[in-house]
């Protein structure tokens, strides 16, 4: 679907990239700079899946009563990673917020900054 | 005729390993004095050796490494180093049994003596140095290596000194880094050559951004005026530094750096196109009486000959900026007369601080009564400053003033004129107040106060021998290079052969 | 067509990793096993790296194909002459886990050691295979393995304020992964490939286009702030000073070139596809610019020692973004020959600063005033340091300032070449003032009075750092040689 | 700090949007994504690597080394959490809130109401059920470890969210524990080794027809290893996220 020679599709990835950019920068909450963080990870990952679609193609299993054409299977799979990157991020992400919020008592930067 | 041979190499790495075995055996005084005497020994035995060949024409060469194609370490003993090399494989026997003598009982003498030896080692890596880039790295460890000696009292003053010595030379340092990067890029090589390295059709104003950036980078260590100003707060450093280093290994580096880019990267042939040698005469010529006339002025005797050391220095750089052969033999032939001169200056004015305590003019009324000997080599000194005949001062002025005729720049024989009076104005009241005023008498014990624990000795005859020593044996070289000017095999000859080889100008001397 | 070198390559980057793995199973029952363990690893990693250069210098470039599908069809492995800095990067490992095992005591409990040597050989494996890999997915994937071990290890020994900085480091991180997640999407949008040479080569055949430069753009900016650049370094000084030093030496000496080799992927990729670089290295000699300058001046107002080498690896980020911009043969030579040279000059400055913060508990010049009369040996390790960041012969970084500003004038910069030489003294005038403290001064701490030279699984490593320094200030010809041939290959396909 | 964030979204938005516009259409069969490497993947890769579910076949076989690195990362994860200092230090009591607030874990009374409680026992074994269905029949169906993996480890969070962490720490043996957090790296070393022993490539499958029992195990130990390390790993981040020191 396109609008003006865009691709509808591939912008609405753009505008959910720029919701969790807008998260991440501008709110003060440190949760949810990550959640920020993680709408934009997803809406990459629906770029990258959107780009490997076919126009009628079905999902890449060749098994009887599948034929062609196939979404192409590697953006699937680098997708697949990237989740796992995510996931680990963010892990890694809320152990430090439990520790900010356990040595200091707060997890808004404004509180954080105002802090010695 | 370049011969490859391992001994320019060898020298200077006589003293770096002479360098890592103080910092490693230095607790022991013993092995201490042992691997410094070895090898300073070894490394003017080293010199030596070559000598001849330097007499002959040959010129010895070595490659460290290369690391690309035009940018190696490399080093030469041409004529004109060799001609610096001696002299400071020389002073460094000399200035180590000084030293000996005068750190006795200092705190901190393993970081001295170490510290000590690596500055001689670089300041013959600068005089073999075969391209700019060698004398760069040597240049720059130079400046590094004479900081801890410089702080070494590690007072307030001490270290206020050395952070405006560290200012002044790194900023030299950069100025040379560009004006060695300008030169690469320009000629396409580095290497020091006879007649210069750039072709004929480079811009001339480029040219001249190189060369004001040699001339600031090296200036700044030959100390021209205005950028002299570190030189008399360095005093502050311990005598045989003061002596080996701000008379001789430090501020020479920077004349020599500037003669080496006058002849060895421009060429004098292009520099008389160019016509930016004038400028640097008048500069020269300016610090040579600024220098003196400051020096009038200070009573503290130290700065007196560090103002001193800026106004001789700068008689380097006006032989070497006429572009004449006379003028170019004069300025190697100072590079050996002042540093015998001003060192012997510095040994006296050493013993006598240590001896009595006393480290300002108007403090040494009758003071060869208790030192003669000591008196009478500063005596030879400042005779040979003053430029009376038979004394080394003399030959250089003499070549001087030929060299300025031969360039036509009549006014340059009167500056040196002007210079003459100006020295014997500074010097002479001190040999008044010494031979021809009582001393005064001990009022309340102030002068043994200053001296500290130096000031021990009252009733010794003179000094301990390990001062006196030095002391004499410099003051005799002084009269030796006067009287022996021209008999051949004499260092004359070495800068004659220098003024031909190095520098590709007619023989000054038939 | 299996050479030794391809059979080897990939396992140089999955012994570290297997290694990883094996710590934690390992040290169950004996926390100090994981130290003996991660050494011989990265002793391992070190020696397989070494046959891999010498095979490299025999042969030449090689590569290994995964699974042994050839490229485009599997993921590429590559050893070329910049992957050869894979060879010191595992060394410098190796000088690290050993002084740690002392400094650990004390800093970390034992049941948290094992992780933590488990997090150093993670990042190791990481920094390897973003190194060699020729691959743009795999590019991604080592880059997180690398920055997630590293968020990790700036908040190890801290509480507060050490995880304040590593989620500031993981933030900034994380976006600027993802916009290399993205780039990669939108390269593989556009050509169907996702090997870097295929890559480069299917964008030379196609007409350029807008998403070609947005991706080539994306990968710029993540890898500028993965590198620091001046102004995109703010999460770098905090993350680099509160981390405990060994990490700190690994951070500022290692991770941030993450940054730089990206850049340099950057410019493969580009090379003959038509569009124009020069705008990209308009913005990088500027930045670089900004960044020496910048950097040395914040320095001098940090009296933490820490915070001051943090400060002063964004300046030394400017000289190599600075030789990458100026992109002349000269100036390549630096900068690459500095992504080795600036990681051994900052790790020895951090072990340095470490031994000496360990041994006495201050960290501050004025708490520090007279520590080399106690620990001489390493104050003269971080003197022999501080003068080589700075780039005065005879030592390791002046090679470098050297190459860069002859590249600087061989490009008609001049200024920049004075910006360069310049703007490195300006910060020696702080590190003269560390220098008068620790040697020139008497001591006003009991503690600094009274410390001890650190044990010699600390000292050693220091030493040795510190003398490497020096023989590669005389010998910088080694790592010189060995990138020329690499980098007129790459002006050669950027069209120079 | 809002204005600023709103002018580099619209910035940021800005550029991507011109950029994306020079990509080709999606969904053209015609379009690079379709011709070049994938294409091979579709045409060759059942009889290349024997796995019909393709996208098992690129992350395990074609590219089986990201898919090492990406077990890699998740153990990173975890060792990251357990390297950090644990965090259950908690903050002095704010203003006006009761010191007596019910904390989770086993040790305190657990405010879970029955149904909760009920659902989670009831559909555990189903969950575990799915888990190993979705493992089982990964290559001719969307799934495979890692979605398995992430099956388990919800199932362990919940177990772990109802009967306390103790309960559910007894699913993961306490001595194989280290053992397991470590299995995906590891078994991916060990197949790597054992497919360079016999293709002569790190990672390689033996791609000749007589070997296709040997290819399907090497496989099927990789998928269980993910799901089993991935599942331990999983579990255990989230109580040491929570864990009392």
């Amino acid at each position: 679907m396109t609008l003006f020679g865009l691709d509808l599709d591939y912008v609405a990835c753009v505008v959910l990239f720029c919701v969790g950019l807008y998260m991440l920068v501008a709110k003060s909450n440190l949760i949810k700079k990550v959640l920020g963080l993680n709408v934009m990870e997803t809406s990459v990952f629906a770029f990258i899946v959107t780009s490997g679609m076919i126009d009628g193609g079905q999902e890449p299993i060749v098994v009887a009563g599948s034929a062609p054409p196939y979404t192409s299977p590697i953006p699937h799979a680098m997708v697949l990673t990237g989740i796992v990157v995510a996931v680990s991020v963010t892990a890694v992400a809320l152990a430090l917020i439990a520790q900010i919020h356990a040595h200091y008592g707060t997890i808004e930067v404004d509180e954080l900054k105002e802090l010695p | 005729m370049d011969v490859v041979d391992p001994r320019p190499v060898l020298a200077p790495l006589l003293s770096f390993a002479c360098a890592a075995l103080v910092f490693a055996v230095g607790e022991s005084v013993f092995w201490r004095r042992f691997w410094t005497f070895l090898a300073a020994g070894a490394k003017l035995l080293v010199v030596l050796s070559m000598l001849p060949g330097t007499l002959a024409g040959t010129v010895y060469v070595s490659h460290v490494v290369t690391f690309t194609p035009g940018v190696s370490i490399a080093l030469r003993a041409d004529a004109y180093g060799m001609f610096f090399a001696l002299v400071s494989s020389t002073l460094w026997v000399l200035t180590t049994v000084y030293a000996i003598g005068y750190m006795r009982g200092d705190k901190d003498r393993v970081r001295f003596f170490g510290f000590f030896a690596l500055c001689v080692s670089t300041t013959v890596g600068i005089a073999f140095a075969e391209n700019l880039l060698t004398f760069f790295l040597f240049y720059e460890t130079l400046t590094i290596c004479t900081y801890p000696l410089v702080v070494h009292a590690e007072t307030p003053q001490a270290l206020r000194a050395g952070r405006i010595y560290l200012t002044y030379t790194l900023l030299g340092g950069g100025f040379a880094l560009i004006g060695s990067v300008m030169t690469l890029d320009l000629a396409g090589t580095l290497t020091l050559s006879q007649h210069g390295v750039f072709a004929a059709d480079t811009p001339t104003l480029a040219l001249a951004a190189v060369f004001v950036a040699l001339v600031l980078g090296f200036g700044v260590k030959a100390a021209i005026m205005p950028l002299h100003g570190w030189l008399p707060i360095a005093m502050v450093a311990p005598t045989p530094v003061s002596a080996l280093l701000h008379a001789v290994a430090v501020v020479k580096v920077g004349a020599f750096g500037v003669t080496r880019v006058i002849y060895n990267v421009f060429g004098a042939e292009q520099l008389q196109t160019l016509g930016f040698a004038p400028p640097l005469a008048l500069l020269a010529g300016f610090t040579i009486l600024a220098g003196s006339v400051l020096a009038i002025r200070q009573d503290h005797l130290k700065r007196r000959l560090a103002y001193s050391t800026i106004s001789q220095l700068s008689y380097i750089l006006l032989g070497a900026a006429l572009l004449t052969p006379l003028g170019a033999l004069a300025a190697i032939m100072h590079v050996a007369n002042q540093a015998f001169a001003k060192i012997t200056m510095f040994f006296v004015v050493g013993a006598i601080a240590k001896e009595t305590g006393k480290t300002h003019v108007s403090e040494l009324a009758g003071i060869a009564t208790r030192m003669p000997w000591s008196m009478a080599a500063f005596t030879v000194a400042a005779l040979s400053f003053v430029g009376l005949p038979l004394f080394a001062g003399f030959t250089t002025k003499w070549y001087l003033a030929l060299g300025a005729l031969q360039a036509d720049a009549w006014w340059f024989v009167v500056v040196m004129l002007a210079s003459s009076f100006l020295n014997a104005a500074y010097w002479f009241p001190i040999l008044h107040l010494a031979y021809f005023r009582a001393p005064e008498a001990p009022t309340d014990g102030a002068n043994d106060a200053r001296g500290g624990a130096g000031a021990g000795h009252p009733h010794r005859w003179e000094t301990s021998k390990t001062l006196l020593v030095p002391i004499v044996i410099c003051a005799a070289y002084v009269v030796l290079l006067g009287v022996t000017a021209e008999v051949p095999g004499m260092p004359t000859s070495v800068a004659v052969v220098a003024v031909e080889r190095s520098f590709g100008l007619e023989a000054p001397l038939p | 067509m299996t050479t030794l070198g391809s059979t080897l390559l990939p396992w140089l980057v999955a012994l570290p990793l297997v290694g990883a793995a094996l710590v934690p199973i390992v040290a169950r029952h004996d926390a100090r096993r994981a130290g003996g363990l991660t050494f011989a690893v990265a002793l391992a990693t070190t020696a397989l790296a070494s046959i891999l250069v010498a095979q490299l210098a025999s042969q030449g470039p090689f590569s290994a194909d995964l699974g042994g599908w050839t490229a485009p069809y599997g993921i590429e492995l590559r050893f070329d002459r910049f992957a050869a800095w894979t060879m010191p990067l595992a060394a410098l490992f190796a000088f690290v886990i050993p002084f740690s095992w002392r400094y650990l005591d004390g800093t970390l409990p034992r049941e948290r050691w094992a992780p933590f040597y488990a997090l150093l050989l993670l990042n190791l494996g990481g920094l390897l295979g973003f190194s060699v890999t020729g691959d743009l997915f795999n590019l991604f994937v080592t880059m997180e393995v690398v920055s997630l071990s590293s968020y990790a290890l700036v908040a190890v020994a801290g509480r507060g304020v050490a995880a304040w900085a590593a989620l500031k480091y993981l933030l900034l991180g994380a976006v600027s992964s993802l916009l290399v997640l993205f780039a990669v999407g939108l390269l593989f949008a556009l050509t169907g490939s996702l090997n870097l040479a295929d890559v480069s080569a299917r964008l030379a055949a196609a007409e350029p286009s807008g998403a070609a430069l947005l991706a080539l753009a994306s990968l710029a900016v993540a890898f500028l702030v993965k590198a620091a650049v001046f102004p995109l370094h703010v999460w770098l000084p905090d993350a680099h000073a509160i981390a405990p030093s060994p990490v700190s030496a690994v951070l500022s000496g290692l991770v941030v070139k993450v940054g730089i080799v990206g850049l340099l992927r950057v410019l493969q990729l580009a090379a003959g596809t038509g569009i124009a670089l020069e705008p990209l290295n308009a913005v990088l000699m500027v930045l670089g610019a900004t960044a020496i300058v910048m950097g040395a001046f914040l320095a001098i107002f940090q009296d933490d020692i820490k915070l001051m080498l943090a400060y002063s690896t964004i300046s030394n980020i400017g000289y190599i973004v600075l030789g990458i911009g100026l992109a002349s043969p000269f100036a390549l030579i630096g900068a690459f020959v500095h992504v080795f040279n600036h990681a051994l000059i900052k790790v020895t400055l951090f072990l340095a600063a470490g031994a000496i913060i360990h041994q006495t508990g201050y960290r501050t010049l004025s708490d520090l005033h007279g520590v080399a009369r106690r620990m001489p040996q390493t104050a003269a390790a971080m003197a022999i340091g501080a003068v080589s960041i700075v780039g005065l012969p005879p030592t390791a970084g002046f090679v470098c300032k050297w190459y860069i500003a002859l590249g600087a004038f061989e490009a008609d910069q001049g200024g920049y070449g004075f910006a360069l030489v310049f703007g490195a003294l300006f910060i020696f005038v702080y590190y003269v003032r560390m220098l008068d403290a620790f040697f020139f001064r008497a001591p006003v701490r009991p503690e600094v009075a009274a410390a001890v030279e650190a044990p010699w699984s600390m000292r050693a490593p220091v030493l040795v750092l510190a003398a490497a320094c020096l023989v590669l200030g005389v010998l910088g010809g080694i790592p010189i040689g060995f990138v020329e041939p690499a980098v007129v290959d790459l002006l050669a396909a950027l069209g120079r | 700090m809002k204005t600023f964030a709103l002018v580099l979204v619209l910035v940021v938005a800005a550029t991507m949007v011109i950029g994306i516009a020079g990509l080709p259409p999606h969904g053209d069969p015609d379009g690079p994504i379709h011709t070049h490497v994938g294409a091979r993947y579709l045409e060759r890769g059942v009889a290349e690597t024997g796995v019909r579910n393709l996208v098992t076949a690129v992350l395990l076989v074609y590219r089986g080394f990201d898919t090492f690195l990406e077990v890699v990362v998740i153990f990173t994860a975890l060792v990251a959490v357990l390297a950090l200092p644990s965090a259950t230090r908690r903050p002095p009591p704010a203003r006006g809130e009761s010191t007596a607030a019910p904390r989770r874990g086993s040790d305190d009374a657990v405010p879970v109401s029955p149904v909760v409680f009920f659902v989670v026992r009831l559909l555990a074994p189903f969950i575990a059920v799915f888990a190993l269905a979705s493992l089982y029949r990964g290559h001719v169906t969307p799934g495979g470890g890692f979605q398995s993996a992430a099956i388990i480890g919800a199932m362990m969070i919940a177990l772990g969210l109802v009967f306390g962490r103790e309960h559910a720490a007894r699913l993961v043996p306490h001595g194989a524990k280290a053992w397991l957090q470590a299995l995906g790296p590891l078994a991916f070393a060990i197949i790597a080794f054992v497919g360079w022993r016999l293709t002569g490539a790190f990672l390689g499958f033996p791609a000749d027809e007589a070997a296709h029992a040997l290819r399907e195990a090497m496989v099927v130990v990789l998928e269980v290893a993910i799901a089993v390390g991935g599942a331990v790993i999983l579990a255990q981040l989230f109580m040491a996220l929570d864990a009392p020191s």
